[in-house]
């Protein structure tokens, strides 16, 4: 049972989470083309390294956050509100999760 | 030599020869010889398992192209080949799947003769059992496609599935009843790893070159074509590459340039020790994300769904093995003190529709056969015979016309996701 | 006593090859009892494991092994022996070797048929060398239509024991712990490194797999157990120290999670610990390895450790006339207490002097050892003591890979592991007893550090002794005595090109039994290396995979709790003969007996249904309007006070999420319902886009599912019931029409909020009763209502009457693939809101026909139902629809459905065939409007 | 029509002896087990969202994952971040949802009293907290939760809130003055599975049902 930093929360057992894949932008609806947009629906990077995904703490506050997890040995280096301080070094197709609410704790 | 199968006197297997080899003590020749990796090949097939073997073997017997090479980082069957829990059966949902599946099954059948090579397959049957009423309906449009293409699957009450297996507490009382079940009669197990090694020594004895150990670091692409590979020994010369991998599907269409809709995550198993012979058909429970079927050695081999996130990790959890054990003592509750021996994990590539991806990419000369999620060990014969059409006669063939990667772009999505249904 | 010891024979009343006292023995001689093995009462002590006992009554033979149904017999005394399985009653495959014998057991021998004594298939000695590793794979082809047959005959040579069916399972059951620092191992190492940490502050837990503390001091001479006196104590009396024996360490998972199997709680069969530990020191000891000859597995080969473990701990003399081949310090300590204790030892055979065993001969059991001099020597017991492996599984699981040492003789840890993880011990290295206690003490201390999240320190590295690199001697013998796997099958399976240690592992089955290789994997690789003509560096070893040791599954499902949800007025329907309908983790009621009764009643007077499991969202804030906006397709900016609106989720693929009514019950508080079984899922998907694409929306969202008990009351003189019971709220058409909501007291119980909307397609409220309130209304209104035919009525007749109206269900009229126009939803979708989730998709699906489309389907032959998923084909086979719901109408008298057709078969009045499950076909109509029954509403606005 | 004044019921089927208090059923039994579990559901409990920073945050003035006591013996409970919990005697939900409104003064928020949509249950008794261990990963080491810290996580497979809030001690001033207790509240729906489940699992410690007492305390 890995353990997945929350930010507001602490490490807690990843059975209490929802995992929300690779974080990636939402395209403007009013300009996209169908290339784009299904890209967004279906194409993954799906790196063997480090990536930013986002998180759903389901059993605990309930907050989305994203954090960077290397998927090959499944270690995290951060964890940040969407929006928050401490942006990734790294981002997934460019930007990631729309500007956000502050960092509370 | 015989040309049936390309196997001389001594290394022909028979029981004649069993026996002749042990008054003799002869030798037995290597199931497939090594090689130096050639400059050059007509056909260069990433990935030495059941897809990629397949496509070698059927590339040199149906296509009769044999200047072929399959790499792969590791050993025969070493992937996601070896590590599944060699299920098979052909009841899904679409006709274009109940169609490829059961070709596939088809040539499992014959695989034996074919390849000269007893694959073990043991057409034990297959039940996937139903706890609510939607399941129910689930099974019953599966078993309405499949008669419709001539593929035995039927829906069962209780009783019938405690007649065939008289382990499942099939009272209403449990918590997940069970209300019926899919029946597949022609769905079974096979020995995965003698499938992998008859497809190797089967595409060896037609000259087809198994490069073990030979990591594929790069693919060479000049304006829209494929011209090279690039290995951990040295350069191979190219114009038709085919990506067979699982688990690295796209880190080595990366290589290509060639993007895909594909999420790798690992899938686990586990096997106890061995007890005597008390389960015939092979059981699922989609709701209850649980298999299980016993082995001709007495062990039961059980897998369940993919693990929550993706991962390239082969570690395993003790969480899988937790809610494994707690779903099968749903199902069977008498077994609680049968002993969990090992668990392992494989990596699948999940796409968007439960369907794998077969066929051309926008790279020329470049070819997929990925996206295996868990089906792909069921598929790899009937994949390798498709695969080695298309790139001898550069017409998909309609067996796999659904699976292109263009459906992703033209938002024609496969209907296995309908049902969403777990199916191993 | 048993009944059976009066009439026990005297070979097992005497234990006539059990020695006097010895200083470390664990029996407890005050009182004895007797179990049975294969039938005959044998007697035992308090202490005794199965075989010890066994052992002592004269016993040999233990079992017949897998493939030859050769004679096998003890040879650790440990649970790793292979020879040692048994059957306990419904337990298959016990370790014989280490469990300890209970009063009344009733052990049976495995693998055995007729007789231990005499086993039919040993036959299958003789036809070894027809029957090289891998035989099936080479025959049993031809006929094709014979392979069932010999695949029958194949699986009655599986091994094991036997399980039983429908017998009540035993009580299993987990716990969760946390510590600084688990040491996994209580050997001299572990208990000084845990003693260490404690003293450091660390909070320790100390899990040993034998009953007791000690490790191989236990079966050691007096400076051994003086020494582990010393240790126990300082066990005893030092804080910070849980001490859990009879446990194993099964399994090392990512960021140390461990998992303890804990064995010998009473009432518990066994008990899972899922450890979340800081640090975790891995001191399991090493385990000593077998040698290879001719002869090598039968009764009566042992191991030095075995013999001495035999002696010491269960005073059990392991034969009369031995012969000890010894590289090592172990195999001297084993000749000298088979000396002590009157064993004849005919022969040490010393390999330190070069000497060397050739073969051991012998049907049953050892009777004559030849030697590489060529002199032969009558014995019953052959010690065998080669050297050791190291069972780094532990640290394999923490990604290390151990690496062969030439000059320890075995592979040892290859450093890669994580910090968190140490090692201390023989895992670690060599010494004296004292030297592998100051190292351990020195890795405690490390341990708490982690432990602590301080800097680590530095342990220096244990030395390695020289130790002979012994494996096989000049003669084939067995590699792997669980899967009958002999050195020879390893030679030929590499000259077969089977030349990896993993394709030789799976070509000849070579460690994959029982001990997963702790005993035979050194071995293997050794006799793998010398086949290929390489070292064994180069061949490397297995990756070891978990769990360390077997686990039931019992142990590892723990106690079988699973969610259930139960309504506020469950306990009533159960009362009143309700038929459970599993939906999910709710338990509904599915009807009272007769649901198509209940259908009319509602048509024609009124019902209740309890649809408490409703998805309820409490909205708040001033941007709510914008939310719902987004997440519906429809428009929603404006919803004036007391209005409800019907809305449908989309996801971004377009695909149909959900569908429910959202109401405005004040000028700041909105309800939104949601399917039963999407309400989880509704309420994550709108925070989601409110948490990370729109934080700037000021909406505050509360799950209010379980707060109400929710109950539609349904039927033509629903309003006259209601009228009888509510307060607050006018209900005359004119005040209160359709799609209205409202708060009111009803039943004396004030804030339900009360909606006109309803499923059915009749007049009918649906009432949100705070929930503690919920029974107390409901039997008030079956009370109230009783003259007007008040009565309850279940999902069935809801689904029958929600079809006669043609009402949709979400997942079961959609599937996954379903976009909203496909849903006949098409005309609800607002295209020119700014943005809604999925509006690309749906943008673009606009500008086609809806292929397939969902439809009402009316069989001509009305009294037809087709099963739900009958097929609609055209032609022999091509599939052009399906019916996703059918129900005979009691309303209407006829069957009903819902389905999908091919565009080119939507239009109203097309006749369309649907083949049923049993084969036949039918024909039906595809009716202009989903609804079968009131296609205007007149009845539900009335 | 006049109706029988309404009866509150909990999700947890009162133990008997049963009777009617502060018009809830509840059960009357006392037990003086050293590990006891008790429904508190009839308590009257609020939540409360609003900006995790904003000024009614402030003036609340809970640390995060604390619970604390105001003069009322309300216990106000900083459950995650923006959600706040209030549990006060039965009865009482109007005027804690009127006080917090004014508190709130005009700051958007969302104030809803949830008594009837949650199931509270109090667990007293030393061995509580091995109780919990058998059901709940998190680490009930008094270094990690001490009295007054406040969670969510999952207790035996529920989505569970869980209090460390001391109590003083039953009986003579023989033993320590307080008495170690959890509150645990879940959705009601899922009420009595989670008193069950701690039944089954407090089984080994001797765990009994105790009765309704209507303190918050």
């Amino acid at each position: 049972m890995i353990l997945v930093p929350c930010p507001y929360c602490g490490p807690r057992n990843a059975s209490e989470f929802r995992w929300g894949g690779e974080a990636r932008p939402r395209p403007p609806v009013g300009t996209v083309t169908p290339e784009a947009w299904r890209a967004y629906l279906y194409l993954r990077r799906n790196v063997a390294g480090w990536t930013v995904e986002s998180w759903y703490h389901r059993a605990g506050c309930r907050r989305f956050f994203c954090a960077e997890r290397h998927t090959v040995t499944n270690e995290f280096r951060a964890a940040y509100l969407p929006g928050a301080a401490d942006r990734p070094r790294e981002q997934n197709a460019g930007e990631s999760l729309a500007a956000g609410r502050e960092e509370v704790v | 030599m015989n040309p049936a199968n390309g196997f001389d006197r001594n290394g022909r297997y028979s029981a004649v020869s069993l026996l002749r080899h042990g008054l003799t003590h002869e030798d037995w020749p290597r199931a497939w010889r090594t090689h130096e990796v050639a400059s050059t090949y007509d056909v260069v097939v990433i990935g030495a398992g059941v897809h990629g073997l397949a496509t070698a073997y059927y590339l040199a017997k149906n296509q009769g192209i044999t200047n072929v090479a399959v790499l792969d980082k590791g050993y025969v069957g070493g992937g996601a080949s070896g590590r599944n829990t060699a299920i098979l059966r052909s009841n899904y949902l679409t006709p274009e799947g109940v169609r490829f599946y059961d070709r596939s099954l088809a040539l499992y059948a014959g695989l034996a003769a074919d390849l000269n090579f007893n694959v073990m397959f043991a057409q034990r049957g297959h039940l996937t059992l139903a706890h609510n009423d939607g399941s129910l309906r689930t099974m019953r449009w599966r078993a309405e496609v499949n008669k419709l293409e001539g593929v035995q699957s039927e829906v069962i009450g209780p009783s019938e599935v405690k007649r065939l297996v008289p382990f499942l507490d099939v009272s209403p009382r449990t918590r997940y009843p069970i209300l019926g079940a899919l029946y597949h009669p022609p769905g079974g197990i096979i020995r995965h790893d003698a499938v992998n090694w008859g497809y190797a020594r089967g595409a060896d004895a037609r000259g087809v070159h198994i490069h073990q150990n030979t990591e594929v670091t790069g693919i060479d692409v000049e304006r829209g074509r494929v011209t090279g590979v690039r290995t951990s020994r040295g350069r191979i010369a190219t114009g038709a590459v085919v990506n067979c991998t699982a688990g690295w599907a796209t880190l080595v269409c990366d290589m290509a340039g060639v993007a895909l809709p594909i999420v790798t995550h690992p899938l686990q198993a586990a096997v106890t020790e061995p007890v005597k012979s008390f389960l015939g058909a092979v059981v699922v429970s989609g709701s209850l994300h649980v298999y299980m079927s016993q082995t001709d050695r007495g062990e039961l081999v059980f897998g369940a769904s993919v693990d929550p996130f993706a991962s390239y990790s082969t570690r395993g959890s003790l969480e899988f093995t937790e809610e494994l054990a707690g779903h099968v003592l749903q199902l069977m509750p008498s077994i609680g003190k049968l002993r969990l021996l090992r668990q392992w994990a494989g990596l699948c590539d999940l796409t968007p529709d439960y369907s794998p991806i077969m066929g051309v990419t926008p790279v020329e000369g470049f070819y997929v056969d990925v996206g295996w999620g868990t089906y792909g060990f069921k598929a790899g014969p009937a994949s390798g015979e498709s695969i080695a059409e298309l790139v001898a006669t550069q017409r998909t063939p309609d067996l796999i016309r659904a699976f292109d990667l263009a459906r992703f772009v033209d938002g024609r999505l496969v209907g296995e996701k309908g049902a969403a249904a777990v199916g191993h | 006593m048993t009944p059976e010891a009066a009439q026990a024979p005297s070979r097992a009343a005497r234990q006539a090859l059990r020695l006097p006292r010895q200083a470390g023995e664990v029996i407890d001689r005050t009182q004895s009892f007797t179990f049975t093995w294969n039938g005959d009462p044998v007697a035992a002590y308090p202490g005794d494991t199965i075989v010890s006992a066994l052992a002592a009554a004269g016993v040999r033979v233990f079992s017949r092994s897998f493939k030859y149904h050769r004679p096998r017999g003890v040879l650790s005394a440990t649970g790793l022996d292979p020879g040692c399985l048994v059957q306990l009653d419904d337990e298959p495959n016990v370790r014989g070797a280490q469990r300890r014998v209970e009063p009344g057991m009733a052990v049976v021998a495995q693998n055995a048929w007729p007789s231990l004594r005499f086993d039919v298939k040993a036959a299958n000695q003789w036809m070894s060398r027809f029957l090289p590793p891998g035989f099936y794979y080479k025959t049993f082809m031809k006929p094709q239509r014979l392979w069932p047959t010999y695949q029958r005959v194949l699986r009655g040579f599986a091994p094991g024991g036997r399980l039983k069916a429908d017998v009540a399972p035993a009580y299993y059951d987990k716990r969760y712990a946390h510590a600084d620092v688990l040491v996994a191992g209580g050997g001299p190492a572990g208990m000084a490194a845990a003693l260490a940490a404690a003293e450091a502050g660390a909070r320790v837990l100390l899990v040993e797999e034998e009953p007791e503390l000690g490790g191989h001091l236990r079966w050691g001479d007096a400076a051994d157990l003086a020494a582990l006196a010393h240790l126990r104590r300082a066990i005893a009396s030092a804080s910070g120290v849980e001490v859990v024996v009879d446990a194993v360490v099964t399994g090392r998972y990512d960021d140390n999670w461990i998992a303890v199997v804990q064995r010998g709680v009473p009432g518990v069969f066994e008990r899972l610990w899922k450890v979340r530990a800081r640090s975790l020191v891995v001191s399991p000891g090493l385990i000593e390895r077998p040698y290879v000859f001719a002869g090598n597995d039968l009764p009566g080969v042992m191991l030095a450790t075995g013999v001495r473990r035999l002696i010491n701990l269960w005073a059990v003399k392991p034969g009369e006339r031995a012969v000890v081949f010894t590289a090592n310090a172990a195999g001297d300590a084993a000749a000298a207490d088979l000396e002590r204790v009157g064993v004849e030892v005919a022969r040490v055979v010393d390999a330190r002097r070069g000497e060397d065993v050739h073969r051991a001969r012998g049907r049953r059991g050892v009777r004559v050892v030849e030697l590489a001099d060529g002199s032969r020597v009558a014995c019953d017991l052959l010690v065998t003591a080669v050297g050791w492996t190291a069972p780094t599984s532990l640290l394999n699981m923490a990604g290390d890979r151990p690496v062969y040492d030439p000059r320890a003789a075995r592979f040892r840890p290859g450093g890669q592991h994580p910090r968190e993880v140490l090692v201390a011990g023989g895992l670690a290295g060599d010494g004296a007893l004292h030297e592998l206690v100051v190292h351990a003490t020195l890795v405690g201390r490390a341990a708490a550090a982690v432990g602590a999240g301080r800097a680590p320190v530095t342990v220096p590295a244990l030395p390695v002794d020289d130790h002979p690199a012994l494996f096989q001697g000049r003669t084939h013998g067995f590699v792997d005595c669980s899967e009958d796997v002999s050195s020879k099958d390893i030679v030929s399976a590499a000259r077969e090109g089977y030349d990896s240690v993993e394709l030789a592992k799976r070509y000849t089955t070579v460690t994959m039994g029982a001990a997963q290789g702790k005993l035979e994997t050194m071995n293997t690789v050794a006799i793998l290396a010398a086949a290929r003509g390489d070292t064994i560096g180069e061949v490397g070893t297995t990756v070891w995979r978990p769990p360390f040791a077997p686990i039931t599954l019992g142990a590892l499902a723990g106690r079988m709790f699973e969610p259930i949800r139960r309504s506020p007025l469950q306990g009533w329907h159960e009362a009143h003969g309700a038929r459970p309908l599993v939906a999910g983790q709710w338990i509904r009621p599915d009807h009272y007996g007769d649901p198509e009764a209940e259908v009319r009643n509602v048509r024609r007077n009124v019902g209740l249904i309890d649809v408490t499991p409703l998805g309820k969202l409490d909205l708040r804030g001033p941007d709510v309007p914008r939310l719902l906006n987004f997440v519906y397709v429809n428009k929603w900016s404006k919803l004036d006070v007391g209005a409800v609106r019907y809305g449908v989720m989309c996801g971004e693929d377009g695909v149909v999420l959900d569908d429910g009514v959202t109401g405005r019950l004040a000028p700041d508080r909105w309800l939104m319902s949601t399917t039963s079984s999407r309400a989880d899922a509704v309420y994550e998907w709108i925070e989601s886009w409110l948490q990370t694409e729109h934080p700037e929306w000021r909406v505050f969202v509360t799950p209010v599912t379980t707060d109400y008990a929710s109950m539609n009351v349904a039927g033509p003189r629903s309003r006259d019931l209601l009228a009888r019971v509510t307060e607050e709220v006018d209900l005359t058409p004119a005040a209160f029409p359709y799609m209205q909501v409202r708060t009111a007291r009803v039943a004396g119980v004030a804030g339900c909020v009360t909606w006109r909307i309803g499923f059915t397609g009749e007049l009918s409220y649906e009432l949100h009763v705070p929930a503690a309130y919920g029974l107390h209304v409901w039997e008030t209104l079956l009370a109230a209502g009783a003259d007007l035919g008040a009565a309850p009525f279940g999902v069935e007749a809801q689904r029958i009457m929600r079809l006669e109206k043609g009402h949709a269900i979400v997942g079961q009229d959609t599937d996954g693939l379903t976009q909203a126009q496909s849903a006949a939803l098409g005309g609800l979708v607002k295209l020119d809101k700014e943005d809604f989730a999925g509006k690309p998709e749906l943008v673009w699906k606009a500008a086609h026909v809806p292929d397939p489309l969902l439809v009402g389907l009316q069989p001509l032959d009305a009294t037809i139902v087709p099963a739900e998923a009958s097929l609609i084909v055209e032609g022999e086979k091509r599939i052009v629809g399906r019916i996703t719901s059918s129900r005979m109408s009691p309303t209407l008298g006829r069957a009903l459905c819902l389905g999908f057709v091919a565009a080119h078969l939507a239009a109203p009045g097309t006749v369309v065939t649907v083949k049923l499950p049993d084969g036949s076909r039918i024909r039906a109509t595809v009716m202009p409007q989903l609804a079968h029954f009131d296609a205007e509403g007149s009845r539900l606005r009335g | 029509m006049a109706d029988p004044a309404p009866l509150a019921r909990s999700a947890v089927a009162a133990v008997p002896p049963v009777h009617i208090a502060e018009g809830w059923e509840v059960s009357a039994r006392r037990s003086e087990a050293a590990l006891r579990l008790a429904d508190a559901s009839p308590l009257a409990k609020v939540v409360l969202r609003a900006d995790p920073v904003g000024a009614l945050a402030h003036a609340l003035g809970v640390a995060p994952w604390r619970a604390a006591r105001d003069a009322a013996a309300r216990l106000l409970v900083a459950a995650a971040p923006g959600e706040w919990w209030l549990f006060a005697r039965p009865g009482a939900a109007e005027a804690v949802v009127t006080a917090l409104e004014r508190l709130a003064d005009g700051e958007p928020c969302a104030i809803v009293d949830v008594t009837h949509g949650r199931t509270l249950l109090r667990l007293t008794g030393p061995r509580g907290a091995d109780l919990l261990a058998k059901v709940c990963a998190v680490d009930f080491h008094e270094r990690v939760t001490p009295n007054g810290a406040a969670f969510r996580s999952s207790v035996a497979k529920v989505v569970t809130d869980v209090v460390r809030d001391d109590l003083p001690t039953r009986g003579n001033g023989a033993e320590p003055p307080h008495e170690r207790s959890y509150l645990l509240h879940c959705e009601r729906s899922v009420g009595q599975y989670l008193f069950d489940a701690l039944l089954d699992a407090g089984a080994e410690f001797g765990v009994e049902v105790d009765g309704f007492t209507g303190a918050v305390a």
